[in-house]
């Protein structure tokens, strides 16, 4: 929506982030942290929305 | 008339073109308006009918008027035509896109390819349910309570719920329009302080719109998945829950209550201060209930459920919120009544409408303080005592306001004035009717008869014979108008522009308005219902 | 009121007198309201209506008033919610010591079990002036024991138990309907509570053909079906001791502990997997399907039984030799 | 009264009649797509509160359930939605500079990544249809019990989490059907050159629909897949 063109480099950034984080998300519900692995989870969950909310979707 | 007959010849959004393309493939508002006026009046006399054949089913207490079976489809048909044809989609789909854009001053809604797609799914909604009820019909309730509906009831349930999952996607599309162009497309000058509170009480409609239905539609997709491929949902045998089921029913099916009844709330207030020719009194705060209805409204919803099951402390917290939100309802009566006060008051037919819904709205909302009440709700619900609160505030509040808007709005729509006296009449007969019909079920309720009773112990059937009685005389009241309108279209007085001499833009314009309802986008420099520099027209009130 | 025209049902229970209270304040509160609206807009529109030259005089509107009808409606609200919740706590919380009725909900009947061991079908009788518990399920779809006399309603769940008390006052024959929609003859799903006196409700008892308890009966089950195997009093069994059990909390075996009540028993016969007690392995079969609802009350009953001291129960379970129940721990 | 429509100063052939200038007819379509994802947000909260009852209840059939879900697939999969995010931000980056011929090798290959999406989510289902996972007369969950002694599980509580599994992933796959089918059409729009930097406003609402779905499989993934993946004792 907004006028100004987003760089590429940025998306390609949010776009390793987000495989990053998957891959932590899947690799962290292996280790045992208890009650805490749904808290971990739901927290990187949200956080790879927030990316995908905020940039792909020009929200910033 | 004073002012000079504007000849019928004039341009107008109703003969612009004609022939049936232009009808079915308009994407003007006032056209899909008048496409929902005809689909909702058919499925209300349907409805209606229905309704007719329970109160004569119930006018002795033995069953022998129809099966047993028959009658559980009756008051289930009756229930899903009137809620999912009717209420929701009455004063939205044909008032409000009639006139929201034509009160913010834009040239139309904000996707009118989108609103013609809400019509076409209400009428393939409404074909479905249909051909529903023509083949066999469903006896679930319109609440259909799981396991029941799941597991145990061999009607048409799949059909059913489909027909309402796109009828729900028809009233998401209304409410989806009605935010977009309330909140981008108003003309010039009209801040949202100044806004017509018809335009307030849809905006706040809208939201619960889309907040709730989306949760009806995945509640009935579950229904419809759980009885197609037998999954266990729903089903305790099978490690499911029946009260989820019901605790995601009531979260949209409470709010959907308000999306009946707040529009009906915005017509009062625009008819109100016209006929009194005086500013709304307290202006914010009727607007600011509208919302507060609204966000209330999502967080009461097992209100339904005190009996159901559901724990003793959950039941107290829904009590106490069930009455924060009957405070909004509250102000807006006082304020309304507040309005009439040093006015200069008259009485047409519209105004006759609000002083009923005023009335019978107070009534029906007194009597939901009865069921928010834990210890009466305990011995009342599930009886004729919330039969007759509900049928209060939707027949005595959302279709008196329906009417009196229909009236008010009538010379805008058609360009003709409906005949004053038949209008009045009809009023009262209305009025009468619908008392007769549901004051009596306030006490067989609490003698404890209870609700879907085919046949009933004796000792309650004077009352059931007064309640069938006055069921006839409300269907005459509700016939009157359907006929005297078409009447109207066709020999009624040519209305000028502001027959009421009412403030708003959309009696700034023609009546009936131009396709594109404004010639030169109005600039809104005054504040809303400026009645003091509108002249009073001479001869409405004493016009036969 | 005159009987002509009742405006309310007979008071037959101690909540039917104070449910009506609040309805009787309830019904003037609304009239006044209503009235009072009703008034002031008939004074209002002769008073103000439109006469030649008289302009309307705008208001804009006052906030104080406004906030006056806003705080007492909420103020008045709130009363009427605290007096309708202390009804409430009190026709939801059960006396302990109520004698117990099993209700079995089916389409289109109900069957009740006392714990004398009457079955009866949409009959109830009970003496006056005693605590009647209903324990309560259904086997099919979901209904409601409604009876208006006594202002008591609680919709009867498939899959659990739900549990509603009255205590009756007045002799009579009072309706029973099943107050939630459940299919082809909802409204035929009717009955009648018998409330009678005491000596007349011995005599009833006496007449009834003698079955031997509920507890007794589920005590039979309880062999038939081999639980005792498993659930030994006298040495450490494979399964828990059940001796006094009932109303006690329950260590389970991922750490929560949940209190034993009547839906543990019934969830821990039909689906035992679902709470293990600590220190036991999962080794109980799935009675899902195998045990009517009937004698899952039996076996409900005869578990509760088990509470009490062996001289002073109803029926002492004769398989009880060397552990001694301990007193049962207030609920 | 003429009755000719309005003047309007510059006539772009996409303003539609009843807006004054392409800009408020932009804002008024975005705010229009997100009231629409706030509708879908409700649609699929409905099921996801249904998930949250069910696994606090039946928390054991849910961590043996969510075990017999591949995880690899199901990583591999998140990491193709995030693939098909990023193809339609650059696309839509692509549309706002006009590049007409990146745009349409962007949309295909953001088309490309949801089939393969839902390919892999087809080989997931048929693994779960040979393994009898699938809710309906024959499900059974021998194996799971077999293979996970550990974890006491009852079928019915089973099915009740393989019901949930298949209607959210299903709802999940019917809107990126819907998503592809767009896609596709507006590829087609799109190499007929219809989108200049002043209007392309349908790239920019599709890219927030599959965003949006992107979201909620990001949610799905943790949700479904690693509820209870730590070594067995």
């Amino acid at each position: 929506m907004s006028e100004h063109i987003v760089s590429s480099k940025l998306y390609l950034g949010i776009w390793i982030t987000l495989l990053c984080l998957t891959v932590i998300t899947a690799g962290v519900a292996f280790i045992d942290l208890g009650r805490l692995n749904t808290v971990v989870a739901l927290v990187i969950a949200t956080f790879k929305a927030l990316l995908v909310v905020l940039f792909f979707m020009h929200v910033k | 008339m004073a002012t000079a007959a504007i000849t019928a010849d004039r341009t107008n959004y109703l003969n612009q073109e004609y022939g049936i393309k232009s009808w079915l493939l308009t994407t003007d508002h006032k056209r899909i308006a008048l496409l929902y006026l005809l689909s909702i009046t058919f499925f209300f006399f349907i409805g209606g009918f229905f309704a007719l054949l329970i109160r004569l089913e119930l006018l002795t207490p033995a069953g022998d008027l129809v099966q047993s079976d028959t009658y559980n489809k009756l008051f289930t048909m009756h229930g899903q035509v009137m809620v999912f044809f009717f209420l929701i989609p009455s004063i939205p789909a044909v008032l409000g896109n009639f006139l929201v854009p034509l009160m913010i001053g834009a040239r139309d809604l904000a996707f009118p390819r989108i609103n013609l797609l809400s019509w076409y799914l209400y009428i393939i909604a409404g074909v479905m349910m249909l051909h529903c009820i023509l083949t066999g019909g469903v006896d679930t309730g319109w609440t259909f309570y799981t396991p029941f509906s799941t597991a145990f009831s061999n009607t048409k349930v799949i059909e059913a719920g489909l027909a309402i999952f796109v009828a729900g996607f028809s009233s998401i599309l209304t409410g989806l329009n009605f935010v977009v162009t309330i909140h981008r497309m108003r003309a010039p000058g009209m801040t949202w302080s100044r806004l017509p509170l018809f335009i307030w009480a849809h905006y706040a409609t809208s939201i619960i719109q889309l907040l709730g239905t989306p949760v009806l539609a995945v509640t009935l997709v579950l229904v419809v998945l759980e009885r197609a491929l037998h999954l266990g949902i729903f089903d305790p045998t099978r490690g499911g829950d029946p009260l989820l089921f019901q605790h995601l029913f009531w979260f949209y099916s409470h709010p959907a209550v308000y999306i009946m009844i707040l529009p009906s709330m915005g017509v009062v207030s625009e008819i109100v201060p016209c006929f009194c020719r005086k500013r709304i009194f307290g202006y914010k705060f009727v607007a600011m209930s509208s919302i507060g209805i609204a966000v209330f409204g999502f967080l009461v919803w097992a209100h339904h459920m005190f009996v159901a099951g559901i724990s003793l402390y959950s039941a107290l917290i829904f009590s106490i919120l069930s009455y924060m939100v009957a405070v909004p309802s509250a102000i807006k009566v006082f304020n309304w009544t507040a309005t009439m006060y040093k006015g200069s008051i008259s009485f047409a037919t519209p105004m006759l409408y609000a002083f009923g819904f005023i009335g019978l709205f107070t009534m029906g909302g007194l009597t939901g303080l009865f069921l928010a009440a834990l210890g009466i709700d305990v011995h009342v619900t599930d009886t004729y005592f919330v039969i007759a609160h509900f049928h209060y505030i939707m027949v005595g509040g959302a279709v008196m306001g329906y009417l009196g808007g229909m009236h008010f709005w009538w010379p805008k729509i058609s360009g003709r004035m409906y005949p004053e006296f038949w209008g009045k009449l009809a009023a009262m007969i209305v009025f009468i009717g619908f008392n007769l019909t549901f004051f009596p079920q306030f006490v067989l309720g609490y003698l404890g008869m209870p609700r879907r009773y085919w046949q009933y112990p004796p000792e309650f059937q004077v009352l059931n014979v007064l309640s069938t009685a006055g069921s006839t005389i409300l269907a005459v009241g509700y016939i009157l108008p359907m006929v005297y309108f078409l009447w109207s279209m066709r020999y009624g007085k040519i209305a000028e522009e502001n027959p009421w001499g009412a403030s708003g833009l959309e009696w700034m314009t023609s009546s009936p308005p131009p396709t594109f309802n404004f010639d030169h986008t109005p600039e809104v420099t005054w504040e809303a219902y400026n009645y003091e520099n509108i002249p009073a027209p001479e001869e409405v009130a004493v016009e036969r | 009121m005159f009987d002509t025209f009742p405006l309310w049902p007979a008071r037959a229970s101690t909540t039917a007198g104070s449910v009506d209270a609040l309805y009787i304040f309830l019904v003037a509160l609304a009239a006044f309201m209503s009235v009072s609206i009703f008034i002031m807009i008939v004074v209002f529109a002769t008073r103000f209506r439109r006469r030649k030259g008289v302009q309307a005089e705008q208001i804009e509107g006052s906030t104080p008033l406004e906030l006056t009808w806003t705080v007492i409606p909420l103020g008045i609200f709130m009363v009427i919610f605290v007096w309708g919740a202390v009804i409430y706590f009190r026709e939801r919380t059960p006396p302990r010591g109520a004698t117990e009725v099993y209700v079995v909900a089916k389409q289109w009947m109900w069957k009740l079990q006392h714990e004398e061991g009457q079955r009866e079908i949409n009959e109830l009788h009970v003496p006056v002036g005693r605590d009647v518990k209903m324990i309560m399920t259904s086997q099919d779809v979901i209904h409601s024991f409604y009876v208006p006399a006594f202002r008591m309603k609680q919709d009867v769940l498939p899959g659990r138990y739900t549990t509603a008390w009255f205590r009756a006052t007045r002799p009579g024959t009072y309706h029973l309907f099943c107050a939630e929609y459940c299919g082809t003859m909802h409204s035929g799903m009717i009955g009648q509570v018998v409330v009678m006196e005491p000596a007349q409700y011995e005599a009833w008892l006496g007449g009834g053909a003698a079955m031997g308890s509920l507890a007794a009966n589920g005590e039979s089950i309880f062999q038939q079906l081999g639980c005792s195997t498993c659930h030994r009093f006298d040495t450490q069994g494979r399964g828990p001791n059940l001796a006094g059990l009932f109303g006690k909390p329950v260590q389970l075996e991922d750490g929560r502990t949940v209190v034993a009540d009547e839906n543990y028993i019934r969830e821990s016969i039909l689906s035992p997997a679902a709470k293990i007690v600590s220190g036991f392995k999962p080794i109980m079969p799935v009675f899902q399907g195998l045990v009517s609802e009937e004698q899952l009350s039996a076996l409900v009953a005869y578990i509760k039984s088990l509470n009490q001291p062996p001289a002073g129960a109803a029926a002492t379970p004769s398989l009880l030799p060397g552990t001694k129940p301990q007193q049962p721990k207030v609920q | 009264m003429s009755d000719s429509p309005i003047a309007v100063e510059e006539h772009n052939p996409a303003l539609r009649h009843h807006f004054a200038d392409m800009e408020q007819q932009r804002q008024a379509s975005s705010l229009g797509m997100w009231v629409f994802l706030a509708t879908e947000v409700m649609f699929f909260g409905g099921m996801f509160c249904a998930y949250l009852i069910y696994r606090y209840w039946y928390y054991n059939e849910f961590a043996a359930g969510s075990r017999s879900l591949d995880i690899w697939l199901g990583t591999i999969n998140t990491a193709v939605l995030i693939c098909s995010s990023l193809t339609v931000a650059l696309g839509v980056r692509a549309a706002q500079m006009g590049k007409r011929k990146l745009l349409v090798i962007l949309l295909l290959l953001t088309i490309v990544f949801g089939l393969a999406f839902l390919g892999i989510k087809g080989v997931e289902w048929y693994t779960k249809f040979q393994e009898h996972h699938i809710p309906g007369s024959s499900f059974n969950v021998d194996d799971l019990i077999k293979e996970y002694p550990q974890i006491r599980i009852d079928p019915s509580h089973q099915q009740i989490f393989f019901s949930l599994y298949f209607a959210m992933t299903g709802l999940h796959a019917l809107h990126m059907i819907i998503g592809v089918g767009i896609f596709a059409v507006l590829t087609f729009y799109a190499w007929k050159s219809l989108y200049t930097p002043e209007y392309h406003t349908p790239i920019e609402l599709a890219g927030l629909y599959w965003h949006f779905v992107d979201i909620i499989w990001i949610y799905l993934f943790p949700l479904l897949y690693l509820i209870d993946r730590k070594p067995l004792k």
